[in-house]
């Protein structure tokens, strides 16, 4: 039944959970939430009669648990899709694919191309967002615990590289450019896509037992994608439409 | 949701590590505090008009200022200038000066709580100012102080999570990070309160147990 | 007749916009036993705390024993006194407290032999020997290890006098020492003090409202009302014989409530 | 070029949060000040243990667990606040529970003397608290509440860990937003210490207006 | 004879290990002035607070004008009183303190008509009416619109003494209502008393270290030395002819001490 969803209309919003990771989501000078995941969910519900969404910012780790508690109805942020994620969420079909990038400083002095390289080099810190796909490759790559350090945000985890407090930052590609362009530091160069490291594609996370307004969300995505309105929305941030459309939550979540 | 011990023995490890660093930023900020609020007491009290007055603008805008922030700045800003601190030592500065500002308060109105007559009988036995502190002033002034300073200890333990916002690996972020990677918050989250909890108990009986011991001194 | 010991200069003592003392002059000749006595408020105990160097002064001149107390010589002139000058300057003179202001982290011993020790040198065996002497003089000889907290109030003021006595002063103050202890412990401590003006031939300064005491004790009142001196004379012509108005209501007052002379 | 004006707007907006969880929280932490402190003079056990395990429980469990807890665990039971009620939650009562020693404190300390004055006097329990012994202890309770109460406006930085959009969050949002750690930090210290400012000018001010005509004397 | 107003039988009270009152029993008459009188430490002042119900009793009965004091009587026998029973009993004591226990955040007036507001209900207007009256007494009436902290401490015990009349007790008890005054105040606290006990057949206990008062103002006069009633009499009796040692020994001391008669 779809009685979520006409829950959702009656009260004229939807509340989503968003990080504060540009060009996945972004925040804008006016507080108004902006970003490629919460502009497509905003379509999205839009075209299912949900006048608007209304954003919190959250850090990753906190995403699910803050779902689960019932604290937002989605998550739209970049929550790229892995095994046990998909374990504890109903996902929708993908939305935005990256694969992952390494800032680090320039001419990589430790020379690392993949998370790998860095489990190897017992002087290397990465820093990755607490409770991100980052972090979790890196812990699975045999980076141990001490050398992973959480950063509660793309500007700290910048900064604590400039600062050579860690060797490298690791993100999706596109959070990196965007992160390292607007630092416009000559000192910090940019690894992508990182060797050995899958492209992952997110997509809008709904709570278990939602699976029904999670249908209907796929049904007027997959309408989206057809019509090329997809495109013309995420496109401007940098991300691929086609890398979405080639392929499904089922391989997604299947994957390992 | 329901409670697991399972997952509350398989993540009790990860917390005692925690718990061991929030142990050591406390005990090191403590330290840290005695001794910068004994600096900020002695130059509000003792230091020049001018300097006397910026020591307390200092001491008032460090009290009504967010620890968090001064911790944010300590971290991230100071960094700018050239000073670039591991996380846990920025973290113990930045409690020992927050906390520092607290303990000056409490050594002034310890020595301030030193009657008068105190003063005067010193003075009329001759002795001299050193001779006054060292045998008259200090040791009546320091045992009472010694409850309020417990206190601020036992405060500032509470709010080493805070640090968890710099990177530093205490109990707060230990759990964080545990609920981060199983989407489970109860257990973490219960099990640091109930740590905090033992452990302020413990130290409210320490106190009761100090203020027993040290409220005999000042009979008269 | 001697040089006075004491001799105060028209001085002026203000509490902000409070005048306490307004120019009051005095003398006091060696070895006298002088009584203070007036109302409260009349500037009693400031006169003694001048005395002791605990007040400033807004202005005249003390000379102790022959030299200035808040001033002293420097290129022919008087410039206010530093610390160290006062600090000989203190030598000459002891002071007991209303509230005795023992230390109460010292035992009864260490009260008394800590000043001796620490402003003379004098060394611990001998500081305690005198310490003895004079703490079996006040008869607390046997309490020499207690606490101040153990004792009564007229024993700790018994103490106050011994720790006071043992810089040897030439002049001693004591400020309505029996005024905050209970009506029986009265008496031993003006025990004491009788002995001690037996004994000695001391300047002592007394702050009283004990009258029968003050008559006794002194060889000259000196009444106080409002900063100055009123009136003095000898304890039988001021208590018997008062001229003064003021003299004459303080007395009946304080007598009509049940003291006697 | 980054819009510096819009961006301390946000902060501004922000700033709007944190005075507004200072005061809804002040209000709260005292409204439970009293019921407790004086829950830990009751005649009645019950109430006097009930008080105690508040007060203990609050002032032992620190402040980000009790928020953690709230946000996160809360819901379970089936309690959903919006982050903005839970932060006025956790911070009214965990300043609340230091609040209520206050209470205690001060009207234990308007002592013996009084309350005896007022047995002789024969008046009952609660109308010698409410006109003899809680206007007294009201003067003695306020400077140490404004102190409390900047305790309180530096707790909700906190807040800013359970997303709740306040001055430090927004803070976070603009740095994250223009790369500058600098101008948001520095921007929202001043802000916080002028609020602290007025609240310790305030409780001065309050502070005269209660103790007028006492002269600080106390017998 | 009348019938006792006050009759203590055999009370005992003990503070953890001491026992401060042991087996004490004694009787007062209505009107009677009795002044208790002893060293100090002696249970003087609490067998006054017991009397006010300020503290609790270890064992034994008090009857106060015909009802029990500290037991209620139900079912047939008498069980501890609860607060509503002590609540009535306590409209026939006054009591004044040596602190005076002014309520330093309302006037003289508010201080006076407070109770009588409270516990009678009696109106605003003639609460203020009987008030002044009661300040016009005690000669305070000029100063009904002052705060406590702008008096002397003379004024102060006056005002209280007004605000304790104001409830129209049976009983008045005083403890020490002069030793924490100034010399000189002590006279006009004591005219005021003197005033009361000629004026009205109240009963009172007073306890005093002010000899000649006591002396003036009793019918009779207790001698209290460690929990016990060690000898009574009329007052020329236990003053000038104290026949147990002990009563002897005190007076002398006090005496001493510069106290007349
Ligand atoms: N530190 C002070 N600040 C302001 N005024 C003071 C201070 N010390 C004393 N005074 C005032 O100076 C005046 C004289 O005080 P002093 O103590 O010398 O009187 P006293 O004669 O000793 O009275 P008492 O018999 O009550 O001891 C009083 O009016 C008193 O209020
Ligand atoms: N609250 C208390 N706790 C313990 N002991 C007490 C308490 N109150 C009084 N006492 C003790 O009870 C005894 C009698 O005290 P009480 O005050 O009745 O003496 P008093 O005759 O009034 O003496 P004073 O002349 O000094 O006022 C004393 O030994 C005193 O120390
Ligand atoms: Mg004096
Ligand atoms: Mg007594």
């Amino acid at each position: 039944d779809d009685s979520r969803l006409e829950e959702l209309k009656a009260q004229g919003f939807a509340r989503v959970a968003i990080a504060n990771e540009p060009p996945f989501t972004a925040v804008a000078a006016d507080g108004k939430v902006s970003g490629a995941a919460p502009d497509v969910a905003r379509e999205i519900f839009k075209r299912l009669g949900v006048e608007d969404i209304v954003a919190s910012i959250s850090e990753y780790g906190a995403m699910i648990p803050g779902l689960q508690a019932g604290r937002h109805d989605v998550i739209t942020a970049g929550l790229f899709m892995k095994p046990e994620r998909c374990a504890a969420v109903a996902y929708s079909e993908p939305v935005l694919c990256d694969a992952e990038a390494f800032a680090l400083k320039k001419g990589n002095p430790l020379g690392l191309k993949s998370y790998k390289d860095i489990a190897d080099n017992p002087d290397a810190r990465i820093g990755a967002p607490g409770g991100g796909t980052e972090e979790k490759l890196a812990l699975e790559a045999g980076v141990p615990r001490d050398r992973v350090i959480v950063v509660p945000d793309g500007q700290s985890g910048l900064k604590m590289l400039q600062d050579g407090r860690i060797d490298v930052y690791s993100l999706p590609v596109l959070s990196i450019n965007d992160l390292v362009s607007k630092a416009n530091d000559p000192n910090v160069e940019v690894v992508a896509p990182v060797e050995g490291a899958p492209v992952y594609c997110d997509g809008a996370a709904f709570r278990k037992g939602d699976e029904a307004l999670r249908d209907a969300f796929d049904v007027e995505l997959a309408k989206l994608k057809e019509s090329g309105d997809f495109a013309k929305i995420i496109e401007p941030y940098g991300f691929s439409a086609a890398a979405a459309m080639s392929t499904t939550r089922e391989k997604l979540c299947a994957a390992q | 949701m329901e409670w697991d011990w399972n997952f509350v023995w398989q993540i009790m490890p990860t917390l005692l590590e925690g718990l061991k660093i929030t142990i050591l930023a406390t005990a090191l900020g403590a330290a840290l505090a005695a001794v910068i609020g004994l600096v900020f007491a002695i130059l509000r009290m003792t230091a020049p008009k001018p300097l006397a007055r910026a020591t307390s603008f200092v001491v008032e805008f460090i009290r009504g200022t967010p620890l968090l922030v001064q911790l944010y700045f300590i971290f991230y800003v100071l960094p700018d200038i050239g000073i670039r601190l591991p996380a846990l030592l920025a973290g113990v500065i930045g409690l020992g000066l927050h906390y520092g500002t607290y303990a000056a308060e409490v050594y002034r109105a310890g020595i301030e709580n030193v009657p008068r007559g105190q003063w005067e009988a010193a003075k009329a036995t001759n002795l001299t100012g050193r001779q006054t502190w060292i045998h008259v002033i200090l040791p009546q002034a320091l045992p009472p102080m010694i409850p309020a300073l417990a206190n601020y200890l036992i405060a500032m333990f509470k709010e080493t999570p805070l640090l968890s916002a710099i990177t530093v690996l205490e109990l707060m972020n230990q759990a964080k990070s545990v609920a981060n990677s199983s989407y489970r918050y109860i257990e973490p989250m219960t099990l640091v309160g109930v740590f905090f909890l033992i452990m302020s108990l413990i130290s409210v009986v320490f106190l009761r147990f100090l203020e027993e011991r040290y409220a005999r001194v000042e009979e008269r | 007749m001697a040089a006075p010991i004491i001799r105060i200069d028209s001085i002026t003592k203000r509490y902000g916009p409070l005048t306490v003392l307004d120019g009051l002059s005095m003398e006091v000749l060696p070895g006298e036993k002088l009584a203070l006595i007036g109302p409260s408020g009349s500037g009693k105990t400031t006169i003694l705390r001048i005395l002791m160097t605990l007040e400033t002064i807004s202005g005249g001149h003390i000379e102790v024993d022959g030299e200035q107390l808040y001033h002293m010589p420097r290129n022919g002139g008087l410039v206010p006194a530093d610390e160290r000058y006062l600090h000989r300057m203190r030598e000459k003179i002891g002071m007991v407290f209303q509230h005795f202001n023992l230390f109460p982290h010292k035992c009864v011993l260490d009260n008394v032999t800590l000043a001796p020790m620490l402003t003379k040198g004098v060394a611990k065996a001998e500081a305690e020997k005198r310490a003895m002497e004079l703490l079996d003089m006040v008869g607390m000889a046997d309490k020499a290890k207690s606490m101040p907290a153990q004792l009564s109030g007229g024993q700790k003021q018994r103490v106050a006098i011994a720790r006071a006595l043992a810089l040897s002063p030439k002049i001693m103050l004591f400020d309505e020492v029996t005024s905050a202890l209970d009506p029986e412990l009265v008496e031993e401590v003006l025990n004491v003090m009788r002995k001690l003006a037996a004994e000695t031939d001391m300047t002592m300064l007394l702050v009283t409202h004990e009258m029968g005491f003050a008559h006794d004790f002194a060889d000259r009142v000196l009444f106080f009302d409002r900063g100055k001196i009123v009136e003095e004379g000898k304890p039988d012509d001021i208590f018997r014989h008062p001229r003064q108005e003021r003299t004459q209501t303080f007395l009946r007052k304080i007598l009509a409530a049940g003291h006697r002379l | 070029m980054t819009d510096w004006p819009g961006y301390i707007g946000l902060i501004l907006q922000g700033a709007l949060v944190t005075v507004e969880l200072t005061i809804m929280g002040s209000a709260l932490a005292v409204v439970v000040a009293f019921a407790a402190g004086l829950g830990r003079v009751s005649r009645f056990m019950a109430v006097r243990a009930l008080a105690t395990a508040y007060i203990e429980f609050f002032r032992g469990t620190s402040i980000f667990v009790q928020l953690f807890w709230a946000y996160f665990v809360l819901p379970f039971a089936g309690i959903t606040l919006t982050p903005l009620q839970t932060g006025v939650l956790a911070l009214g009562l965990n300043v609340g529970a230091y609040g209520a020693e206050v209470v205690r404190g001060a009207v234990k300390a308007i002592g013996r003397e009084q309350r005896e004055a007022c047995i002789a006097l024969n008046l009952t329990r609660g109308q010698a608290m409410r006109h003899v012994i809680l206007p007294q202890a009201l003067s003695l309770m306020l400077p140490t509440f404004g102190n409390n109460a900047i305790e309180l406006l530096k707790g909700t930085a906190v807040v800013s860990l359970i997303s709740l959009t306040d001055m430090t969050f927004q803070a976070q949002v603009v740095r994250a937003q223009t790369g500058n750690t600098l101008i948001p930090f520095a921007t929202i210290l001043v802000l916080y210490f002028l609020m602290a400012l007025a609240i310790s000018w305030g409780m001065r001010w309050l502070e005269r207006r209660v103790t007028r005509g006492l002269d600080g004397v106390r017998t």
